[in-house]
């Protein structure tokens, strides 16, 4: 509620405390975080994309590959750094190792991912060590994906509603939309005769989004409203127009040099909406307090009934009238 | 689930688990603890902006408030009008979020129970922000770092109170074992009940909830959400099992789309 | 000592002790390690009285190396428990606190600005004052009646002041035949 | 209590779970009120209508205390067939000199059929001097004088133990209070009749032989034209309900300052000397003996008078002081009329004043009509601040709100301003006298750093400088002998030379041959032998040992503490406490024990230290022609009274009545429904063109004034400011000056909740933001509805938080006995928006004048 549209000191609301967020929203900024999880996850589908151009003989390919993902693993490694509140301490992260957190187990991953893809680009542009090179191309590949798909995790162990529910889908949604990524900027860089790969990792990852996209919203229920509307409805709906575009394009167009770049184009960028529209999201339903409210009051609703049974409240604490329960409809 | 985290966080020989029992029913919304907390801590002014929140001009917990007094007034309520008040802290939980993502190990288990950030080790990554499920944990602009009540660590490790707790005129904030606590919370609680203060209830105490029982829990007098509490919080890592089954499957999805794709034999 | 450095790294202490995941015992910092309240090393520890409302609650006061370093309640206090309100909390930040002026701050008459002026010599200047506006404002009689007073000065304040000072104030400024003097009580 | 006196309130709450009911009245409904059982609403001014419904519903049913009434108060007494009530003359007693604004007591006294000399020597002050020059020692607010003792009655007067005779207290008081009905609260006060009801029911079902009652209160009863009135009412009330002087019972004081309980009692106060003794005054003190005749009483304690003055001259002038020269008498200025703190402000104003000390007092926003305030100092020639911080009272020349409305400019301010920083409570050796009389030491713990001192020094160092230039100067004269031959030998310790505070404090208890300390005020002379510099201190260094320094834990003493602190008088802790026994010396009830006569040792014993003569015996009777002490029966609980009794009625002491009436404040929306009188007719008021008041009740013009406007502290703050606004901690929990309103207000004049309000009255006008809350609620009374404006006062324009300061909207109008202004019920308007800038803003004050038609004589009637 804005302040101007209180006349008084609000009646209590059932539902929330003056209408102000329950948990904090996350500090973490943009551009710099969903720029992290767009180029983590363009690195982390480009490394395998790149094993399999080298080993099937597409050295563009591959090269294209293993220097996006060693790129964007260096600018992703420094949108990291530079989020942190404390950015001299960034060594800090391998402290300790906590497979209870996300954040730890992906600084380690990146610690072996990160060298490996970097190794592999460099032995590929300076044509030096190509024994290592093609080790550090397997290691690359190997690490890749999961780079890709932990940030998943990152933000769905949170206790922030939109991601937290979308925890079991949002590694796919993740991992498919690096492979759009991935994909989309082969098909950008790579002439369409060295592309194949690229573009069929496109399409394979352009369909699996827009699957688990959907199937994420129709999952979420309420709490998928924060994915639908404002800044982060925008952009996911833009995420989604600029997927199917790529996807047709790919599909049809994607031996035709312009076409193909032209759809490469619009899949990376589709991959780029997306994670920040994720983000967004997030951001707003940790700002609403309906959204960490509501799940909650209805569970814990459920649960005192299944508690109860059908006796009676006990003496002292008269069941709630509609009218004070928690629900969504009631929060604001 | 135990309530003994500290044995499960490496302290084989430990002081009982110690805790805060915040009675908000004797609370007078004095702010003492706020100050109190503050002059202990040395941590900084927060904002001086009228809210309009009643006499809450606090506003929430964060890395520069420790204890938060919410005000809510009830003027209509049935049979009374009431002013409900009640000192917001850290739940110093059993299963906590934060501790459990901070990737540096600033967060730390206590051989008191409690969770404390190391300020020394912490670089402000700002995931314990997002993890927990009370939005307690904040981060702070000047320094970078992540910030919360210590429980005053440093004060209970030579048996002293925490500072809030010394400071409260009221004994709205009772400090000692958390088992004490729990049998003094039910032991009010009845009295409450009794007097026909309907509405009372126990908040955060119990074991078997979302986060394994909170090393500080709280008697109120109305719902937790209008005090600005979550209902029924779950810490987020008792999914990442779950979470990390679906990471592993997707990262081989991922393995497995990138390996399809260079089907079709060589360019 | 290179063996030693590497096993105080965290993930060592996970790897060797009972803290496998990280969370307690094997990620404390050697600052965690020897935490101690700050009071602990206190020189000593000095019996106060708040000075903000008249309830009159005890205060213990900590000292380190001279300066004030933390400010309590005392719990021995049959009036307040060692229980203090959120101005009592903020005594330390009073008595020691940025808004405390140190300096004697002296405007001349039709000044625009403070200047500084030396403490004796302010004194001495106000002691002058005090003769002078004595002075001017005598009164030996009033309608036929002694009264051997002066109305040239008067004093306010007293209500934050011990009573030994107000006693000295009383004193000295009734001697010199000031009536007007006066504090909080009236207002 | 919850919130101004938080840590005190803990004992509330304890006292509430263990079965205590807890009521609380007040206009806003506030952190008290939601601790409270009962909470009742009232409108601000209106306290005498309902504690006196309370007195009424006593009377009416039955519900006093017989035994207690009959023994301690003075309800059998029978007045004189001159006393006329406020029920004959439609709201003014008998006595009353419209003209010169006072009363004549005379007919307030007790009636005496044996004709005998009178007690005492006294000739009365009436036969001895003009009207003027009576009203003069009258106002000279010689009713706070003596402390609990009221005026100088006679002992011996006709009494009805029966209770029946027309013309006796009881009937007198039964009679005043008739008309103080449910209906009758419900209409002044705006209390409704069930609430008030229920309050009577519980108050009265709480009091007696096994319960007390305890009344509580601040300065929402004593900011009044009224404000002594106020408490009187309570006072009668706990008389009657056999409250007082037993434990759980009184009717206390919470104050607001950590000594302002010491700055009574060795008093900054330009009446007063230490110990409650007056100040002299120039007509009727001419002289130690006509000194002592006046203002001493023929019964109790302060029949000792003489022993207390003689005692404190010679802590004062030592040596020089000797019965030949009257011990130094006439070194004391006298007084003609009222000097307080707002004549003061007249005065300088009038260029007759023209130095200022502000000793951690902040007027120019902490006391009331701070723009009169600050125009006087602007009249001076000099002014020294001392305080932690710069507060607005040291820096009004340069930024204060008469340089925004262009009324000063800076470059023409011709006071001289020094500001001395002072040295904190941690800083300085020294005692604090608490609310319940207790001194407690605080020992310094560091010393102050920079140019900061303490006030000891200060005076200290000060006066000896002053001495000095004297002694040095070739003009010295014989108005100089005071100060030069005043005891000024403090030792000094340490790298700044502070005085030592145990010295002074052992010249504050007292001593006798070879400095002796004292133990207790009975062991003083009036030969000059002793030495006291407060009279009811002493003792508190007996011993030679420092009593206030005592902290034996509470923990390890019963529950009186009586080793914690040392409270005066004698340390005792409860007043009066020989009246929590019956007359025959037994507790009323086992549960209610607190002192009581021993009879196989022949003395009083019990949990406190008694407040009476240790071996009187219950059954002392005096002889018709004691005097003094000897005269107290051993039923007479209330020593330091002139008959030893509790007043129902005050037949003298009280110079605007002898019963508590209720008046309209000196600004008010209503008029007065009792009486065609509206307001206290001996009220001070101040004619000067800044100080305008406005019209009420019928008059026209009082109407652009319609609501009501209170003002109070929050927990988060402290008074001006001075100790708070600087400070990030608590500026943080309070960060703005805000007004306080009910949403049906908001509604009527449009404010919005959190935006900007501007509050007019004559004096000025403020902007505050607006907190719309029910906790305000509109009270219905005598079909209207009267809205309240809330004004916490700490604001200013300095420090962290900065606002308005709310003094600016008072006027000043005083209580008659003491001289307190009117805070606490003031009628003004609201509106929405903030305030004009500059000069604009005194012309919307001029417009809201012009529109109710005020000038000079506006409000001044009596």
């Amino acid at each position: 509620m804005k302040r101007d549209e209180q006349l008084m000191v609000p009646a209590a609301e059932f539902g929330s405390y003056y209408g102000r967020p329950v948990i904090k929203e996350p500090v973490w900024g943009a551009p710099a975080i969903p720029g992290y999880l767009f180029l983590g996850g363009l690195a982390g589908a480009s490394s395998p994309l790149a094993a399999v151009a080298e080993f099937s003989g597409r050295p563009g390919l591959a090269l294209a590959a293993k220097t996006t993902a060693a790129g964007a693993i260096g600018l992703s490694v420094v949108a990291l750094v530079q989020d942190l509140g404390r950015p001299t301490r960034f060594h800090h992260m391998l402290r300790v190792f906590k497979p209870t957190s996300p954040m730890s187990v992906g600084s380690w991953l990146l610690s072996a991912y990160g060298p490996a893809a970097g190794a592999a680009a460099a032995c590929a542009i300076t044509g030096l060590l190509p024994a290592a090179g093609r080790v550090a191309t397997v290691a690359a590949a190997v690490t890749g994906p999961a780079v890709a798909a932990y940030t998943a995790a990152l933000l769905a162990d949170t206790a922030v509603p939109a991601w937290h529910e979308a925890h079991r889908e949002l590694p796919y949604l993740f991992v498919s939309s690096a492979a759009t990524a991935a994909g989309g900027l082969g098909l950008l860089l790579v002439r369409p005769e060295q592309a194949a790969p690229a573009r069929n990792l496109a399409l394979i990852g352009a369909t699996a989004e827009l699957t688990a996209k959907s199937l994420l919203l129709q999952r979420l229920g309420e709490v998928a409203e924060p994915y639908q509307s404002g800044r982060a409805g925008r952009l996911m709906e833009a995420a989604e127009i600029l997927t199917a575009a790529g996807l047709t394009a790919a599909a049809v167009g994607g031996r035709n040099r312009i076409i193909a770049a032209l759809a490469g184009a619009a899949l990376v960028a589709s991959s780029a909406f997306t994670r920040f529209g994720i983000f967004f999201a997030g951001r707003m339903s940790a700002g609403d307090p309906r959204y960490t409210v509501g799940p909650q009051r209805n569970r814990k609703d459920r649960k005192d009934r299944g508690d109860r049974g059908i006796s009676p409240p006990p003496a002292g604490k008269p069941a709630r009238a509609p009218a004070e329960r928690g629900d969504l409809a009631a929060a604001r | 689930m135990s309530l003994d985290p500290a044995a499960r966080s490496g302290y084989a020989d430990h002081p009982p688990r110690m805790g805060f029992f915040t009675d908000t029913s004797v609370c007078i919304g004095c702010k003492a603890c706020e100050v109190a907390c503050k002059e202990w801590n040395g941590v900084p002014e927060d904002g001086l902006e009228l809210t309009g929140m009643s006499y809450d001009n606090t506003q929430s917990l964060g890395a520069s408030t420790w204890r938060h007094v919410a005000f809510i007034e009830q003027i209509d309520h049935p049979g009374q009008p009431r002013w409900l008040m009640a000192s917001d802290v850290c739940k110093h939980c059993t299963e906590a979020g934060c501790l459990d993502v901070c990737p540096t190990g600033a967060l730390l288990r206590t051989e008191f129970g409690t969770v404390v950030v190391q300020d020394d080790v912490c670089n402000g990554c700002g995931n314990c922000v997002a993890a927990c499920p009370f939005g307690v944990i904040g981060r702070r602009e000047t320094d970078g770092g992540a910030h919360k009540c210590t429980l005053c660590y440093d004060r209970i490790g030579d048996g002293l109170t925490p500072a809030c707790a010394k400071a409260c005129p009221t004994e709205s904030i009772q400090f000692g074992p958390l088992d004490e606590l729990r049998d003094r919370a039910q032991a009010r609680l009845e009295t409450l009940h009794e007097a026909g203060v309907a509405g009372a209830q126990l908040y955060g105490e119990d074991p078997g909830n979302g986060i394994g029982g909170a090393g500080a829990f709280f008697l109120l007098l109305d719902e937790p959400e209008v005090y600005g509490l979550p209902p029924d919080p779950v810490v987020t890592t008792r999914d990442l099992p779950r979470m990390w089954r679906h990471v592993a499957s997707a990262a081989a999805a991922l393995a497995a789309a990138a390996l399809i794709s260079g089907l079709g034999g060589r360019a | 000592m290179a063996d030693r450095a590497w096993l105080r790294w965290p993930v060592a202490r996970q790897l060797t002790g009972p803290d496998k995941l990280g969370r307690g015992a094997a990620t404390r910092s050697r600052r965690t390690d020897s935490i101690a309240p700050r009071i602990r090393g206190a020189d000593r520890v000095v019996k106060s009285v708040c000075p903000y409302c008249a309830v009159g609650c005890a205060q213990q006061v900590y000292v380190r190396d001279e300066q004030v370093i933390q400010i309590e309640g005392d719990p021995d206090s049959p009036v307040s428990r060692g229980r203090l309100c959120p101005k009592g909390s903020a005594s330390l930040q009073l008595t020691t606190g940025a808004a405390r002026e140190y300096r004697v701050r002296y405007r001349r008459p039709f000044g625009t600005d403070w200047e500084d002026l030396d403490l004796e010599a302010a004194m001495d200047m106000i002691a002058d004052r005090v003769i002078e506006s004595r002075r001017k404002g005598w009164q030996q009689e009033v309608d036929g009646k002694p009264v051997r007073r002066t109305l040239g000065f008067a004093s306010l304040g007293g209500a934050t002041l011990d009573n030994e000072e107000n006693y000295l104030i009383k004193k000295l400024f009734t001697a010199l035949g000031a009536i007007q003097i006066e504090n909080q009580a009236r207002i | 209590m919850a919130e101004a006196h938080p840590v005190g309130f803990q004992w509330v709450m304890e006292a509430k779970q263990r079965g205590a009911t807890v009521i609380h009245v007040d206009p806003r409904f506030t952190r008290t009120s939601a601790h409270a059982d009962v909470y009742v609403p009232i409108r601000a001014g209106a306290d005498i209508a309902f504690v006196g419904g309370i007195i009424n519903y006593v009377l009416q049913h039955d519900r006093y205390f017989r035994d207690y009434v009959l023994a301690y108060t003075n309800a059998s007494a029978v007045l004189s067939e001159d006393f006329a009530d406020t029920e004959d003359l439609d709201g003014v007693f008998s006595g009353l000199d419209r003209e010169l604004r006072m009363y004549d007591m005379e007919t307030w006294r007790y009636q005496r059929s044996e004709v005998r000399a009178a007690a005492g020597d006294r000739t009365p002050l009436r036969d001895r001097f003009t009207p003027q020059q009576l009203r003069q020692v009258r106002r000279a607010a010689r009713g706070e004088a003596h402390g609990s003792g009221g005026g100088a009655v006679d002992p011996v007067h006709d009494a009805d133990e029966t209770l029946q005779h027309p013309r006796c207290v009881f009937q007198v008081l039964k009679r005043h209070f008739a008309r103080y009905t449910p209906e009758l609260v419900a209409e002044v006060a705006g209390v409704p009749e069930e609430t008030f009801l229920r309050v009577c029911e519980l108050v009265t079902a709480n009091s007696g032989r096994d319960r007390t009652t305890t009344f509580v209160y601040s300065l929402g009863w004593t900011q009044h034209t009224v404000g002594v009135q106020y408490i009187r009412t309570a006072a009668i009330l706990q008389s009657l309900l056999g409250n007082m002087g037993r434990p759980g019972g009184g009717i206390l004081a919470l104050r607001g300052h950590a000594s302002i309980q010491g700055s009574t009692d060795i008093p900054t106060l330009f009446d007063l000397l230490p110990g409650y003794l007056p100040m002299p005054h120039a007509y009727g003190n001419e002289d130690l003996d006509t000194y002592v005749a006046a203002e001493s009483l023929s019964k109790g304690f302060w029949a000792d008078t003489r022993n207390y003055m003689v005692s404190l001259l010679k802590a004062w002038w030592g040596d020089t002081a000797t019965a030949g020269n009257d011990f130094c008498y006439a070194y004391l200025p006298r007084l003609t009329g009222s000097h307080s703190t707002y004549e003061t402000v007249l005065s300088q104003l009038s260029g007759v004043c023209t130095g200022y000390f502000l000793l951690g007092q902040n007027p120019a926003v902490g006391s009331a009509n701070a723009r009169m305030q600050r125009m006087g100092m602007a009249s001076l020639d000099w002014l020294v601040v001392r305080d932690f911080s710069m507060i607005e009272s040291a820096t009004w020349w340069r930024d204060g709100p008469e340089i925004e409305t262009e009324q000063m400019r800076t470059e023409d301010i011709k006071t001289e301003v020094f500001f001395l920083p002072a040295a904190a409570h941690t800083e300085k050796n020294g005692s604090f006298t608490n609310t319940q009389r207790m001194l407690q030491w605080h020992h310094a713990a560091v010393e102050p750093a920079g140019d900061a001192r303490s006030d000891l020094w200060f005076a200290y160092h000060l006066g000896r400088r002053i001495r000095q230039k004297l002694a040095a100067s070739s003009a010295e004269t014989d108005r100089d002998r005071p100060v030069l031959d005043l005891t000024w030998d403090y030792p000094v310790r340490g790298p700044l030379a502070e005085p030592d505070a145990e010295a002074v404090l052992a010249e504050v208890s007292g001593w006798g041959a070879d400095r002796t300390p004292l133990s207790s005020y009975t062991e003083l002379n009036d030969d000059g032998s002793t030495s006291c510099g407060c009279w009811i201190y002493c003792g508190v260094y007996a011993g030679g040992v420092n009593q206030a320094a005592r902290r034996t834990p509470g923990g390890t003493q019963d529950w009186v503490a009586a080793d914690w602190g040392w409270a005066w008088p004698a340390n005792r802790r409860v007043l009066y406490n020989r009246a929590s026994a019956d007359p025959d010396g037994r507790p009323w009830s086992d549960r209610k024990a607190l002192v009581w006569w021993d009879q196989a040792t022949r003395r009083w014993t019990g949990h406190d230290v008694p407040d009476f003569i240790a071996d009187r015996p219950p059954d002392y009777r005096p002889a018709a022609d004691a005097r003094g002490t000897e005269a107290i029966s051993g039923t007479d609980a209330f020593i330091m009274q002139g008959d030893g009794k509790a007043w129902l009625f005050a037949p003298a002491g009280l110079v605007d009545g002898p019963l508590p009436v209720h008046y309209e404040p000196q600004e008010s929306p209503f008029s007065n429904v009792l009486h065609g009188q509206q307001h206290n007719p001996v009220r001070e008021v101040l004619t000067h063109p800044l100080n305008l008041y406005q019209p009420s009740g019928d008059e026209p013009g009082s109407e652009v004034f319609p609501y009501v406007a209170t003002t109070y502290r929050l927990t988060e703050h402290h008074t001006a400011g001075g100790m708070s606004r600087f400070l990030p901690y608590l500026a943080e929990l309070q960060p703005a000056f805000f007004c306080e309103v009910s949403p049906e207000l908001a509604a009527e004049r449009g404010l919005e909740h959190a935006g900007w309000a501007t509050i007019v009255t004559a004096r000025s006008a403020i902007e505050a933001r607006v907190l719309v809350t029910r906790r305000i609620q509109p009270l219905r009374m005598r079909g209207r509805v009267v809205h309240q404006v809330g004004l916490p006062w700490h604001w200013g324009p300095n420090g962290l938080t900065t606002g308005d300061a709310a003094n600016e909207l008072v006027h000043l109008a005083l209580d008659p006995n003491v001289y307190i202004q009117e805070d606490k019920a003031l009628a003004c308007d609201i509106r929405p928006g903030r305030r004009p800038r500059g000069p604009a803003l005194l012309d919307l004050v001029r417009e809201y004048r012009q529109r109710a038609a005020i000038t000079l004589k506006t409000g001044t009637d009596t």
